[in-house]
């Protein structure tokens, strides 16, 4: 009889469907052709698969943390293009270019297809059994606390596996090291808010205030922001809201915004309190303790500190007294000093004096299943791991999901660490620079063809389990899922526990169905609640919406003065986290390269921004090779003379500059990560990615920068090419 | 004088001719008797035996196997003609289906050979026939639902427009020349809309239906 | 004031020289000859390499999409209007000092239309789909796109050329009368037979000879105005700034009248010393050529200064920006020396001292060729650097190797076919040199009688 | 009776053209004016006045062929425009005459100078054999008359000739 | 015989477009782009690339100015002097205008890129001989040709990366000339179910890659021929006419509240694609 068995992946084989697949070259062929290819059909076909009709499926998106569904359009077996899935509050049917290059790194040719043991310098391809075998072997006699397990920002049933794992070892030493995560601000928020993560109306506010959150391009949940943001600028019935963005260094953000304000670099508490100052003298009662703060902050002291201007400082407080609701957000440019706890501390107290809270900042949904929480990453978990294998504390040590020999400051001599872990287990898609320094490298299944849950850390509405499931049949035969991996350690350690579970997957089913009425499919049958979740690609949780304390006081608030001239380093370094790079994960991803930055339209390469006033001073001009100083390294790249950074400061993005990773990312660019003091923020111990000061020299080289933007070098040229009018020359109610 | 004459007209009429002719499309292509090459196949199946006459004194044609046909509709086998672009050789599955309950021929080779990839759960690495260049998007879907469901042809009819008269052959092998001239030749005509209507459309002419 | 040609010379004297050309030119044709093979398979080469890898490596981009291919394309199209303008104009001038050195002219039309169509081919990026473009009844049922200036072009080159051929040869069906009766067994006696059709002077064959020569020539004069404006054309039926322009037609066919006069006088130089042609292809003629060009460079001059007049006044604020930009722009080196081969240096030629020195007059004809090449290039390269949308702008665009290559490449070739031509066909004619000598001896006569009749 | 050749070759043309003028007021018997050929090395416009009005029809060609190339040139276009394949273009119209007549303009004149050569062919009677006495002096700097004529004429042809100095006379061998 | 046809449809074939004596029957695809909410995110460019097959040309030739992407983002600096680019920069996602009369579609000599039915301006690959006539003639500069035989191309798709190719989408080879297609094979695909229920294509049914990515929904894209669709009232509010050449906005002194225009109308090109204008507050 015809075998009705249910094996989800014989469907998503991938079909040779001769004439439905592209021949490359499509074009030289022009004749008809007899049997020169073969067409493959399916064994067993699943109803719905019918060879030139695509088929979607849901899952999520994993190239950053923000947790945007996605749907695939699989034809003949193969993923072809992500899109946004539209049941999902947090992206609703749209996907950033980084979203949709998760593609790239499902078909990327430079996967790791085997587990490699390390023999002398070179990777030898092992078996499974052996790679599992030998990491039992090895952990064999050690100590828990000898033992410990670096990952990115994690959630779900792979964060659950881990946490058992370790457990099962013995061990507490998990860290989760995310190196351009916005952890100062979350631990000010939690201080002001009392939650890491508060939901932001942009779409209620009618003035946002952003203090170099870059909530457009790569800050938390860009998707969703971005939709926000334009049922922002569309208003109710054509009042339309007003974006201020205040930054050194002019971000995605920035560059959409009514007025973008260049700001020295670190002083944006003293903005944020001479606002509030200014608020007071235009007529808005504050609380007492603010005002004590505040009132120190005159207008003049402020424009002298922060090099904004009086006028504009007023100009704000104005706009920002008259338009109620607003929203003050404190992003990664206000966190990264030294004293970047109180900046956001400061700039949280302007929500509070403009009564915000609650209106534009609301509580986030809480997740009702804590052991599926996202545990967010942050920076110095990294120095506390590099400080235990400093001390060679660590004889084992697990890494997944991050790449700290390519992330972590030069400061910390992390690779050099690295070394004192006597057996070092990697978990990687590539051979990134992490994976090269591991003992173990076991082969990871790519997003696509993996199973998992994930909770996102900004959620919407609702709090939403994601499920990320197989597109299609697996690449490479020799890679496993992630948590199948986990699966098969913890069965190591504790065999009778998980012993019904022949894979991820059947655990994955029984946890989620096992858990269907917590999940809202009471009364369902197994399979019918399964096949919806499958389909629907999430699960809404159950509501239950914490409250906010509005606790932030501006008592104990000490901004200190301006960063004091440093002679020997004149410059402020300001790392630039770009919506396509981001940390440096997908630098392999060919499209992210070619697609030009937004700002600067420079694809495949690094550079270094500067004002064109610094550049003039230095006599630098566009594409001259520049070295950039600072106390712990040094790099060469091209300089791009850019309006939207303050004199004070350069910027190099970053992502670029791989040792490693593959043939797209290998020896593009520089990393600035290597430039980066290991200079902390006080309260939270958090690195102060923008504390770094450089001095910049020539090399007398200079190159064509490679960019998207002509000779024209962004003018209209007196054209009417892209438009721009005033409010009051424009009419926006009753637009479509 | 005569000969320059006779010149004349001569040079007249071979330019008159020219010019009323050289605007004129395709010439015709010979459809029957254009038979493509012999395609070697893993399995002969025999399209006659299973889409040919019932009854073989039904038919004139000596071709009609001795056993006489089963005629299984084209779209049996070829679900997607109807509902996709393409008309997808049958999964195994399908084959299997019907032959697992045919014991009169389990043990020819041909049955044999279907088994085998059967068990070992492989597909049958079928050649392509009719293999347009990949630059050309030919829907089958639109022709069927088309010709046969809003015309009501038969389907052997509708099918054999292209595929010739496939319920004779046993290895399928491509009659017409499915040059884009053959396909224009049958877009320039005018079609009747539906098996009720007196409306005729002809084939889309625009370059981007049929090109991608 | 000197004779063109001396009255003097027996007939029989013009066959030997002329035939002598076909057998013992001196020894810098042979290296001529072999220069440019060497030019040429040099341009060979680029092209097959081009071909196997795409267009880009000739350093061709978005918006640089054509590059030196098109520039020199139109070379070689102007330079194709010197045979028309000696053969053709001259010859219904009844300017008959025209007749020693109208048959090379005739040769360059054909030689330099035959190099213009490689560059078409050339350019192209799918060279071997080339006859998607042609018109003929094909299975597809489809046309080209009569629309298209490039068609246009194809087509009044197609006619331009066949035309040409049509027009040498007949031209020269008496000279290869002449040429089979004089010279040895061999292959050429017979292609010389085969290409005279039996030739043999007589009265009916002289008769509808005249006519048809008469009657082609007047097709060519307007053919080779309608060829040198269908290719500007291309250029100002499009609307790009810079190109869009109502006098390119006439500037394009003074500049092609122009560059075919420089070039006439550069082959004049050469093929006189190579085959001994000092006789027939005398100074006076020289000097006449060489006043003719003064006089065309200056229609050029002064149509160069009525388009950039006309775009200075007009509002077109695009067009101006690439005026500009020629001037000013990383194109303006090129663009000035432009200016001064083709408006300044022919200055040279209004001196009479001048226009019999060989060597000046060959430094000259040099000067204006390149000249008039950088004319065509700066047509085509300012306007693709600078054209309607400003995001496209880039600076300079040097061509690769592979499209110099290919420039210096379609020299060779036009060189080589040239040099084979002067080589195997009659490249003064004969039978027109003697009845110059002829009508101007009977003419010197009548003169003689009538001074004495005077007396 | 039989039709014999007679070549003559004269040093100059006033040679031939008074040897041409005796024959032509001689008269003499088994002679047509019209079957006298003049051969030369160049053209010679005072022939018109010596042999009389012979006629040439190139231009009549021509005239055809500028007009049928035209015309063919423009349907073709119109026509394959019109195809199956119609396609607007740049909002313009499908049929659009500006371009199609600077087309016709061309295949005018390619009608025009192809037909006219193929009328010279025809006319001059090209390509044609050699005629039964040739001599290639003709084509250096020697002028020919040729003349067919009854055997009982070719004595005193002869003697016109050798009046005017021939420099040298040819004969067909009597049949 | 075709010179019967000829004359017997004269008149149709000496109509133009746009006109609104003939306007479009079932379709006029259209596009409006609103400036205002473009962020220059990128997202719609990427999606570009994975719909149609875009190559990635890798670095050097990116720096020869052979890079592929069939929409671009661009980005203009506001040039009035000031220190700081301080009202931000303004972004514009640059594709085919799909112009109702291109000045690319007269010039190609084989007649590989016509005018369709549906008012898009189409480019048949296997028809292109690569005389880049069009890309010439193009103001915008939208049209993008294969320098090099991209597929085999070192880098640009390895084995693996073939299978993410979109199979309605043609790979180009080497000297074709390629542009922004409106995704002609998702309007297809529509349009093919459409026809099985015996309807038209609704207004939503059909998004493009672009449209379909953004993530504040900058891009909306119908049919132009459809009132009810988003675009045609888009269009409509902004009293943007196809075949006029000087909109509302621009049509008197000072302008109007409107902010909806196409770029180089001059030109008279008509493009389909209107453009809303940028907007920034005057009160900071």
């Amino acid at each position: 009889m015809i075998e009705n068995g249910f094996n989800r992946r014989d469907f998503l084989k991938v079909l040779g469907w001769g004439g439905a697949v592209v021949a490359l070259s499509g074009c030289g062929n022009t004749s008809v052709q007899d049997g020169a290819e073969i067409v493959t059909s399916y064994v067993e076909p699943p109803e719905y698969a019918l060879p030139g009709i695509g088929v979607y499926f849901n899952s999520t998106c994993a190239q950053c943390d923000a947790g945007c569904s996605i749907t695939g359009r699989v034809r003949e077996g193969r993923v072809l293009k992500l899109e946004g899935n539209a049941s999902s509050a947090i992206n609703r049917g749209k996907l950033c270019g980084l979203g949709q290059a998760g593609v790239q790194a499902h078909y990327n040719p430079d996967r790791v297809r085997e587990p490699l043991l390390r023999n002398g310098d070179k990777g030898e391809a092992i078996t499974w059994d052996k790679a599992l075998g030998l990491i039992n072997e090895k952990l064999n006699g050690v100590k828990g606390d000898e033992i410990a397990f670096l990952t990115g920002a994690v959630s779900g049933h792979v964060k659950v596996l881990l946490k058992n794992y370790l457990e099962a070892l013995g061990s507490k030493n998990h860290y989760a090291y995310d190196a351009v995560a916005p952890s100062v601000v979350r631990a000010a928020n939690k201080k002001a808010y009392g939650v890491e993560m508060p939901r932001l109306r942009l779409d209620k506010a009618q003035v946002v205030v952003s203090f170099g959150a870059d909530f457009l391009g790569a800050w938390v949940s860009p998707v969703h922001f971005s939709q926000e943001y334009a049922q922002f600028r569309k208003g109710s019935d054509g009042a339309r809201g007003v974006l201020v963005q205040i930054e050194s260094k002019m971000t995605l953000t920035g560059a959409n915004a009514d007025r973008w304000i260049a700001i020295r670099p670190g002083t944006e508490g003293i903005l944020a309190l001479g606002v509030i100052n200014a608020l007071d003298a235009a007529g808005l009662s504050l609380p007492a303790d603010v005002a004590a703060v505040s009132k120190a902050y005159n207008a003049e002291r402020v424009s002298k500190d922060t090099g904004v201007s009086a006028e504009q400082i007023s100009k704000l407080a104005t706009l920002l007294k008259a338009r109620t609701p607003s929203l003050v957000i404190a992003g990664g440019a206000a966190e990264g000093y030294k004293h970047g706890s109180q900046n956001a501390a400061a700039i949280a107290l302007l929500n509070r004096v403009l009564g915000n809270i609650g209106k534009t900042i609301e509580a986030p949904a809480n997740v009702p299943f804590p052991q599926v929480a996202v545990t967010t990453g942050n920076r110095s978990s990294v120095q506390a791991l590099n400080d235990s294998m400093a001390n060679g504390k660590l004889k084992v040590l697990f890494s997944y999901g991050v790449n700290p020999v390519f992330t972590a400051p030069a400061a910390l001599k992390f690779q050099d660490n690295l070394k004192k872990v006597s057996f070092k287990v990697v978990f990687a898609n590539y051979l990134d620079e992490t994976a090269l320094a591991a003992d173990l490298v076991l082969p990871l299944d790519s997003a696509l063809e993996d199973w998992g849950t994930a909770v996102p850390e900004y959620l919407v509405e609702a709090a939403q389990l994601n499920i990320q499931q197989p597109l299609m049949e697996k690449l490479h035969a020799g890679t496993r899922g992630t948590g199948d991996i986990l699966l098969a350690l913890l069965k190591q350690r504790r065999a009778n526990e998980y012993k019904d579970y022949e894979d991820f997957y059947s655990y994955l089913r029984s946890a989620v169905v096992k858990n269907k009425s917590a999940l809202g499919g009471a009364g369902a049958d197994d399979d019918t609640f399964w096949g919806e979740t499958l389909s629907e690609g999430l699960v809404k949780l159950p509501a239950s919406n914490g409250a906010l304390s509005a606790k932030s006081s501006a008592a104990g608030l000490v901004l200190p003065a301006p960063a004091e001239e440093d002679s020997a380093y004149p410059l402020h370094l300001i790392p630039a986290v770009t919506a396509n790079l981001r940390d440096g994960r997908h630098a392999n991803q060919p499209w992210l390269q070619e697609s030009p930055d937004p700002l600067t339209t420079i694809v495949w390469d690094s550079w270094v921004e500067l004002h064109p006033k610094t550049a003039a001073k230095l006599g630098i001009v566009e594409g001259d090779i520049v070295e950039v100083t600072s106390r712990s390294g040094s790099v060469k790249a091209q300089a791009y003379l850019f309006p939207g950074i303050h004199p004070d400061a350069v910027s190099i993005p970053l992502g670029n500059g791989h040792t490693a990773l593959g043939r797209w990312a290998k020896g593009v660019g520089i990393n600035a990560f290597s430039l980066l003091d290991q200079v902390v923020d006080k309260d939270t111990g958090e690195l102060a990615l923008n504390e770094t000061r450089v001095k910049i020299g020539k090399t007398g080289k200079r190159v064509m920068i490679v960019k998207d933007e002509g000779a024209a070098g962004g003018s209209q040229a007196g054209k009417k090419i892209a438009v721009s009018a005033s409010t009051d020359e424009v009419e926006l109610s009753g637009e479509v | 004088m005569h000969r320059f004459l006779c010149l004349s007209i001569l040079l007249v009429g071979l330019f008159a001719n020219t010019g009323s002719h050289a605007t004129e499309v395709p010439p015709s292509i010979s459809t029957a008797d254009d038979l493509g090459p012999k395609v070697e196949q893993p399995i002969e199946f025999p399209h006659d035996r299973h889409a040919g006459p019932r009854n073989p004194a039904d038919a004139a044609d000596p071709s009609v196997p001795a056993k006489g046909g089963m005629e299984i509709n084209c779209m049996y086998c070829h679900t997607g003609a109807r509902r996709s672009a393409v008309a997808a050789i049958p999964p195994l599955q399908k084959c299997v289906g019907c032959h697992q309950t045919i014991n009169s021929v389990r043990e020819t080779p041909r049955i044999q050979k279907l088994f085998e990839y059967w068990d070992a759960k492989k597909p049958v690495p079928w050649k392509k026939v009719h293999d347009l260049p990949d630059f050309v998007r030919f829907n089958h879907e639109r022709h069927i639902q088309r010709f046969v469901f809003a015309q009501n042809k038969p389907v052997q009819e509708a099918c054999g427009y292209c595929h010739g008269d496939v319920k004779t052959m046993t290895v399928a092998r491509r009659q017409k020349s499915l040059s884009m001239g053959w396909c224009v030749s049958c877009h320039e005509k005018d079609h009747p809309v539906d098996v009720a209507a007196t409306k005729t459309t002809h084939g889309p002419n625009d370059c981007w239906q049929c090109h991608k | 004031m000197e004779k063109d040609i001396s009255e003097s010379i027996a007939w029989a004297k013009i066959n030997g020289d002329v035939l002598k050309s076909l057998e013992a030119p001196r020894k810098l044709y042979w290296v001529i000859l072999v220069a440019a093979l060497t030019l040429f398979g040099v341009g060979l080469g680029c092209e097959v390499y081009q071909y196997q890898i795409g267009m880009g490596v000739a350093n061709l981009n978005n918006p640089h999409v054509w590059g030196l291919y098109i520039a020199t394309f139109i070379f070689w199209i102007g330079m194709s209007h010197s045979g028309t303008l000696l053969s053709a104009i001259l010859h219904l001038m009844h300017a008959d000092w025209r007749k020693p050195i109208y048959r090379f002219a005739e040769a360059m039309t054909t030689f330099s239309l035959m190099t213009a169509g490689l560059f078409v081919m050339v350019h192209l990026g799918r060279l071997w789909q080339f006859y998607y473009s042609v018109p003929y009844p094909n299975e597809r049922g489809l046309w080209p796109n009569f629309q298209s200036p490039l068609l246009w072009d194809a087509m009044a080159i197609f006619t331009y050329l066949s035309s040409s051929v049509i027009f040498l040869f007949i031209g020269m069906i008496p000279d290869l009368a002449i040429c089979r009766d004089h010279l040895h067994e061999g292959w050429r006696k017979k292609l010389y037979t085969i290409l005279s059709l039996g030739w043999e002077g007589t009265d009916r064959q002289w008769r509808n000879f005249r006519v048809t020569y008469l009657t082609v020539a007047c097709f060519l004069i307007p053919l080779a105005v309608s060829v040198h404006s269908i290719v500007a054309s291309d250029f100002a039926m499009s609307q790009q700034p810079g190109w869009h322009v109502t006098s390119f037609p006439p500037y394009f066919v003074a500049g092609a009248l122009y560059s075919g006069c420089a070039a006439i006088i550069t082959l004049f130089i050469i093929l006189r010393y190579v085959f001994r042609f000092e006789e027939y292809m005398t100074l006076p003629i020289l000097k006449k050529v060489a006043r003719l060009t003064f006089a065309i460079s200056m229609v050029w001059t002064y149509l160069n200064a009525i388009e950039f007049a006309a775009v200075w006044y007009s509002h077109d604020q695009a067009a101006k920006d690439v005026l500009l930009q020629k001037a000013m722009g990383p194109y303006a080196p090129f663009w000035w020396m432009m200016i001064f081969c083709g408006s300044v240096v022919p200055l040279m030629l209004a001196v009479k001292r001048f226009q019999t020195n060989i060597p000046v007059l060959f430094a000259v004809s040099l000067l204006l060729n390149l000249g008039m090449w950088l004319e065509r290039w700066m047509i085509v390269a300012p306007t693709f650097s600078h054209g309607y949308y400003p995001w496209t702008w880039d600076g300079f665009q040097w061509p690769s190797w592979v499209q110099w290559g290919m420039v210096f490449g379609s020299f060779g070739w036009f060189t080589l076919l040239f040099m084979l031509f002067c080589k195997i066909f009659p490249s003064v004619s004969m039978y027109e040199v003697k009845e110059m000598v002829y009508h101007r001896s009977l003419a010197s006569k009548k003169n003689e009688l009538a001074e004495k009749g005077a007396h | 009776m039989s039709q014999q050749h007679i070549l003559a070759l004269f040093n100059n043309f006033e040679n031939a053209e008074a040897a041409i003028y005796e024959l032509r007021a001689a008269d003499i018997k088994g002679f047509n004016f019209d079957d006298l050929t003049l051969k030369s090395p160049i053209e010679h416009h005072e022939v018109e006045d010596l042999l009389g009005k012979r006629s040439a029809n190139v231009q009549w060609f021509t005239l055809g062929g500028a007009l049928l190339g035209g015309l063919l040139g423009f349907f073709l276009i119109s026509g394959a425009q019109a195809n199956f394949f119609a396609q607007m273009k740049g909002g313009k119209p499908i049929v659009p005459f500006p371009p199609n007549f600077v087309l016709t303009y061309e295949m005018f004149i390619l009608g025009g100078v192809f037909i006219s050569v193929l009328g010279f062919l025809v006319c001059a009677g090209l390509p044609a054999k050699r005629s039964p006495l040739y001599s290639a002096k003709v084509s250096e700097d020697q002028i020919g008359i040729l003349i067919k004529a009854d055997a009982s004429a070719m004595a005193k042809i002869k003697k016109v000739f050798t009046d005017h100095e021939a420099l040298e006379i040819q004969e067909e061998a009597g049949k | 015989m075709s010179v019967t046809n000829l004359l017997e449809n004269w008149s149709q074939f000496r109509h133009g477009h746009p006109v609104d004596d003939k306007p479009h029957e079932e379709y006029k695809w259209a596009m409006a782009i609103d400036l205002d909410a473009c962020t220059g995110c990128n997202a719609c460019s990427v999606a570009c690339y994975a719909e149609n097959n875009i190559p990635v040309v890798g670095k050097e030739k990116f720096n020869a100015g052979q890079q592929m992407h069939w929409m671009r983002i661009e980005r203009y600096w506001p040039e009035d002097g000031r220190e700081f680019a301080d009202q931000g920069a303004q972004f514009l996602p640059m594709m085919c205008q799909q112009c109702e009369a291109a000045p690319c579609e007269t010039v190609c000599p084989a007649g590989a890129t016509n005018h369709t039915a549906d008012g898009v301006n189409s480019q048949i690959y296997n028809r292109c001989v690569g005389s880049r006539y069009c890309s010439a003639n193009c103001p915008f500069k939208v049209r993008y040709f294969n320098w090099y035989d991209y597929p085999s191309t070192d880098n640009v798709w390895p084995a693996e990366m073939t299978q993410q190719l979109n199979p309605d989408v043609s790979v180009r080879s080497k000297g074709v000339m390629e542009k922004c297609t409106f995704c002609v094979q998702r309007m297809t695909a529509a349009k093919n179910t459409a026809r099985n229920e015996g309807r038209l294509v609704r207004d939503g049914e059909v998004q493009t890659a672009c449209q379909q990515a953004c993530p504040t929904n900058a891009i909306s894209f119908g049919n132009l021929v459809d009132p009810e669709s988003k675009v045609a009232k888009q269009w409509a509010h902004q009293q943007v006419e196809l075949s006029k050449e000087v909109q509302a906005k621009d049509a008197q002194e000072g302008g109007t509240d409107l902010r909806g225009y196409r770029i180089m109308e001059e030109l008279r090109l008509y493009p389909s694609v209107m453009y809303l204008e940028r907007v920034r507050e005057s009160a900071i």
